[in-house]
């Protein structure tokens, strides 16, 4: 078995070519010293790249994630990239990835909307074949007529591809998500595609306050040799996989293939959560969990949830938050708990279908409490204000209902 | 809420309102204070509509995307005014009461009706030729968005005149990456000055022109304040 | 039952340097060279009896291989 | 590098005696192989279940004996009737979807340029027609349009095999099949020509009926492929089913196909580039002769 140690990659406590100091993932994310940085979300990705030993990434325009991966590709011209390539077109991009991935390689790219569906084969193929590649989606409305504004429509698409998905609030999270994210999909029991999720605009062109990891420590090689499955570069021994392939034959050992291989995909999601809840602190982060009026969301509407609970604040109505970090694993218990006490539930979201309160919906009991909304969509912003303005009016409704209704 | 001031700028595009937004922020930001800024997301074209936003505030700040209620409205060009190149109508809409409202002409261009609603509101306006002090002290209208800046540091001290100095340094002084169109335009401004520093120097010299009138125009007015909320 | 493929030893002439049969057989190691005796052989559970090794033998005259019910 | 292929000495009481076969008999790592390894050696393919008789079936055991280096070689297919037979070789292979075989070859090939900058490792890509021309064109053309440094391989059998027998894009003018109720009604597509226009420095289009042309077509490509650019094999391998032939027929109907004035008499183009690189490995070759034998 090849499983020796490649003495061209740089192992923990050796520089790279580049004189970055290989830091053990744990030493990089908490021990690190932090500077405090004011860029915008896609200079955010191009310094979690510089600091992410990629060995390969794929590029197409699309906006809004054109800037993020022009500017992966400086950093390929600068040398911290192992290579890099514009792609013939999303679906082709994928493609491109898978192969890396397959040959053992860190890879990462990055695609919005229309993108994200235009490649959309590749994500259940990618997971099914426990391909860690990272993607970040920076999300974007999907519909016609043309959009190209933020709208966060596209992730209900992705909720069932068999990836990880964990959802940045802002360029903080995005920085964090995506280093800490190559750490946990590439765990052997989790060896998953990650996508992480960013709302397009809201946070790729704001420019914000993100405290950095230092330029010059970088995370650890992948090791290929640590997949769950045969990394295909011929340096372990080959084998004739199988004496009747699955596909296309119709008996019950093609169908318990099948069948246990999906559930072992949706396993290997679950088992990223003890690798995930000490690394981003818990997969939700709660505000006032006692409060009766919880509002639960993820992404930007997070961030418009805290300002609306400010300005309730300033009313004296103590208004509670979850935010949610990861849609992949679901939060499922987390958010039980959380909500234990709540007698109103409000999910803002960026899109029309009310996809996250179809699954906080489908997850805890008294389901009732559940509001869809606010919602807005097809790139408006969520102003606190209007946030507040709903969820009075709802609240005013309510007990008029209860007053008819004695 | 602690205090904050929420700006919107609203100009053509090629007129720098999106640099400016982020040179407000990079300013406050150097002083210490929380700031955010973004543009409007949408497919900027040359002497189209062009907004961004800056918000500045003494706690952290999550709000992001546009501005619906600004305290201060900025109008880069007259035909965000008089053309409506701009992308809610009026342009002031959304507005708090006891804002700002800082126009780039030395005529008047608002409406009896709109004068009214705004005096209704305790609205402020403000005209400053900014390109004018622009082509004067600069020698080109392309510096327009540092004698706005300049208005609004002088009339709101959200940020001083040191934070802007810095933040110019970061933006010009340095490597930076900036899309397209906008990269273009640096490459136009860069080209008119020979010295980077020349450039440095003379945005610089817009802009305390512009504050400094703002300051003694806001010394003047001493019923005037930004009601920030 | 069905049809697989049988060499006749006798008139193979794998020894002359005849690979036919073994190069035209669509399956992988289904007729082998038996280097001892220097003729072909068929391997039977490999052979889908698809008959190409006949049709190469006996277009070169060898007339060697038949096919056999089994 | 030599002896690569072995099994540690704790796993070989366990090994599958198939696997102790080809370890033992294969033809890894031996520096002639080809064609004249049949029937003798154990084949990098095993029991497959294309149909009786499948041409497909033998152009795939005349390409396996003859790649130049099978222990550092990748291959990349793509569904269809290839998919029957990738998971019985031995050699690393991909499956990954329909028709971005080369999307995932260029990938593939550049992380293993990255990540083994000193070893030669060769990707091949083996598809059907469909894969290739129809549903996998954009991709198969820029990938030979950015100089990808791999060879890809049609199996043309003119249509859709299999999902029964569909019109494809390689098909015949004229041709009555499934979703092509009147006859196809525009020529088959060009691709040979396409490939030289579009940057392969080295094209071919064959049948399977002759395996030392196929030998030394597939070791000119791959090699031409690792040293100077794109490379692209066509190779009829017709369906005998949908054609209506029988399992005996295969073989007369590629060598019809490819008789003079027919759609698959042999041509190759050889770009200046590759062809000076030839005629360096033949020099080479032949100094060694001479260095052999004085």
């Amino acid at each position: 078995m090849a499983t020796q140690t490649d003495s061209r990659v740089p192992q923990i406590g050796q520089r790279n070519k580049k004189g970055q100091l290989v830091t053990d993932p744990n030493e990089l994310f908490f021990l690190s010293p932090r500077t405090p940085s004011f860029l915008t979300g896609s200079e955010v990705i191009r310094e979690a790249i510089r600091r992410a030993s990629v060995d390969f990434s794929v590029a197409y325009p699309i906006t809004p994630q054109s800037e993020a991966s022009s500017l992966v590709g400086e950093l390929y011209a600068e040398g911290y990239v192992g290579d890099y390539m514009r792609g013939e077109s999303e679906f082709a991009v994928m493609g491109e990835c898978a192969g890396a991935a397959f040959a053992g390689a860190r890879v990462f790219t990055t695609t919005a909307g229309p993108g994200t569906l235009r490649a959309f084969e590749n994500f259940p193929m990618w997971a099914g074949s426990r391909l860690p590649i990272q993607v970040v989606f920076t999300v974007r409305g999907v519909n016609s007529p043309l959009t190209i504004q933020p709208d966060t429509l596209e992730i209900a698409f992705m909720l069932e591809t068999g990836m990880l998905l964990w959802h940045a609030e802002s360029a903080q999270d995005l920085f964090d998500f995506m280093l800490k994210g190559y750490y946990v999909a590439e765990q052997p029991e989790v060896h998953l595609p990650i996508g992480v999720i960013c709302d397009g605009f809201f946070v790729t062109h704001t420019k914000d306050m993100v405290m950095m990891t230092p330029e010059d420590r970088t995370l650890p090689h992948y090791d290929p040799y640590r997949s769950p499955v045969v990394c295909m570069d011929m340096e372990v021994p080959p084998v004739r996989m199988m004496r009747d392939p699955f596909v296309m034959k119709s008996n019950y050992i093609s169908y318990m293939t099948h069948a246990s291989w999906q559930l072992e995909i949706r396993a290997a999601i679950e088992r990223s959560r003890k690798h995930t809840i000490p690394l981003l602190d818990g997969l939700i982060e709660v505000e006032n969990s006692d409060a009766e009026i919880m509002l639960v969301a993820s992404g930007t509407a997070v961030s418009q949830a805290r300002e609306a609970i400010r300005l309730f604040r300033d009313k004296g109505v103590r208004v509670g938050l979850v935010k949610i970090k990861t849609l992949r694993p679901f939060p499922t218990e987390e958010i039980r708990k959380a909500t234990e006490h709540a007698k109103h539930i409000f999910v803002p979201e960026f899109n029309v279908a009310g996809w996250l309160a179809r699954e906080i919906k489908s997850t805890i009991d008294r389901n009732h409490r559940v509001v869809a909304g606010p919602h807005v969509a097809g790139g408006m912003t969520m102003p606190p204000e209007i946030i507040v303005e709903e969820i009075e009016k709802h609240m005013a409704h309510r007990r008029n209902k209860e007053l008819v209704h004695g | 809420m602690k205090k904050r001031i929420n700006i919107r700028m609203s100009g053509l595009g090629g007129q720098g309102v999106v640099t400016s937004a982020h040179l407000m922020a990079m300013a406050a930001s150097h002083e210490g204070k929380f700031a955010i800024s973004n543009p409007f997301f949408g497919a900027e074209k040359r002497m189209a509509p062009a907004e961004s936003y800056v918000r500045i505030g003494e706690e952290k700040i999550y709000d992001r995307g546009e501005l619906v209620f600004p305290h201060v409205v900025m109008v880069y060009h007259p035909q965000v005014i008089t053309m409506g190149k701009s992308y809610t109508m009026p342009f002031y809409s959304g507005i708090k009461d006891g804002g700002l409202i800082i126009i780039n002409d030395d005529i008047e261009l608002l409406t009896e009706e709109e004068k009214e609603d705004l005096a209704k509101k305790k609205i402020t306006v403000y005209y400053v030729p900014a390109t004018k002090i622009a082509l004067e002290l600069a020698g080109t209208e392309l510096a327009t968005n540092m004698g706005m800046l300049g208005a609004l540091a002088g009339l709101t001290h959200a940020v001083t005149m040191d934070g802007l100095d810095k933040a110019l340094q970061d933006r010009f002084g340095k490597k930076y990456v900036a899309s397209g169109g906008t990269a273009t335009l640096d490459e136009a401004i860069k080209k008119k000055f020979a010295k980077k520093e020349m450039l440095l120097q003379k945005n610089l010299e817009t802009i305390r022109r512009t504050f400094d009138e703002a300051e003694a125009f806001a010394k003047k007015n001493p019923t005037f304040a930004v009601n920030v909320s | 039952m069905y049809n697989v493929a049988e060499v006749n030893a006798e008139a193979c002439v794998a020894q002359k340097g005849c690979r036919l049969c073994i190069m035209y057989c669509p399956e992988a190691n289904c007729i082998q060279l038996d280097t001892q005796k220097m003729k072909a052989v068929i391997v039977e559970s490999r052979c889908k009896g698809c008959e190409l090794c006949v049709v190469v033998c006996d277009a070169a005259k060898h007339n060697a291989i038949k096919m056999v019910a089994r | 590098m030599a002896n690569r292929i072995q099994i540690n000495k704790e796993f070989v009481d366990i090994m599958p005696q198939d696997y102790l076969d080809l370890v033992e008999n294969g033809t890894f790592e031996s520096p002639n192989r080809g064609w004249k390894d049949f029937g003798t050696a154990t084949e990098l393919i095993a029991e497959h279940s294309l149909c009786a008789g499948c041409p497909e079936s033998i152009a795939f055991r005349h390409i396996m004996a003859s790649i130049p280096n099978p222990e550092d070689t990748v291959m990349v297919g793509s569904t269809g009737c290839t998919s029957l037979v990738f998971p019985m070789i031995a050699v690393h292979n991909i499956h990954s979807l329909f028709g971005n075989q080369n999307a995932i070859a260029t990938g593939l090939k550049r992380a293993l340029a990255v990540r083994f900058p000193d070893r030669v490792k060769d990707v091949i890509v083996l598809a059907g027609d469909g894969a290739t021309v129809d549903i996998g064109l954009d991709m198969t053309l820029q990938s030979w349009f950015r100089k990808e440094r791999f060879t890809t391989i049609c199996f043309d059998n003119e249509l859709y095999a299999n999902t029964g027998g569909q019109e494809s894009g390689l098909m015949q003018k004229g041709f009555l099949a499934k979703m092509a109720p009147v006859g196809k009604r525009f020529d088959k597509v060009r691709l040979p020509e396409i490939a030289r226009e579009s940057g392969c420095d080295y094209v071919a289009i064959m049948t399977a009926s002759k395996p030392s042309l196929v030998e030394k077509v597939i070791k000119q490509a791959v090699l031409i492929a690792r040293e100077v650019g794109p490379t692209y094999i066509q190779i009829y391998t017709p369906c005998i089913l949908e054609i209506g032939k029988q399992s005996m027929e295969g073989l007369q109907e590629m060598r019809t196909s490819e008789a003079p004035g027919e759609r698959f008499k042999f041509r190759e183009f050889i770009s200046p580039e590759a062809q000076s690189f030839l005629d360096g490995l033949a020099e080479k070759k032949k100094a060694e002769k001479i260095a052999a034998t004085t």
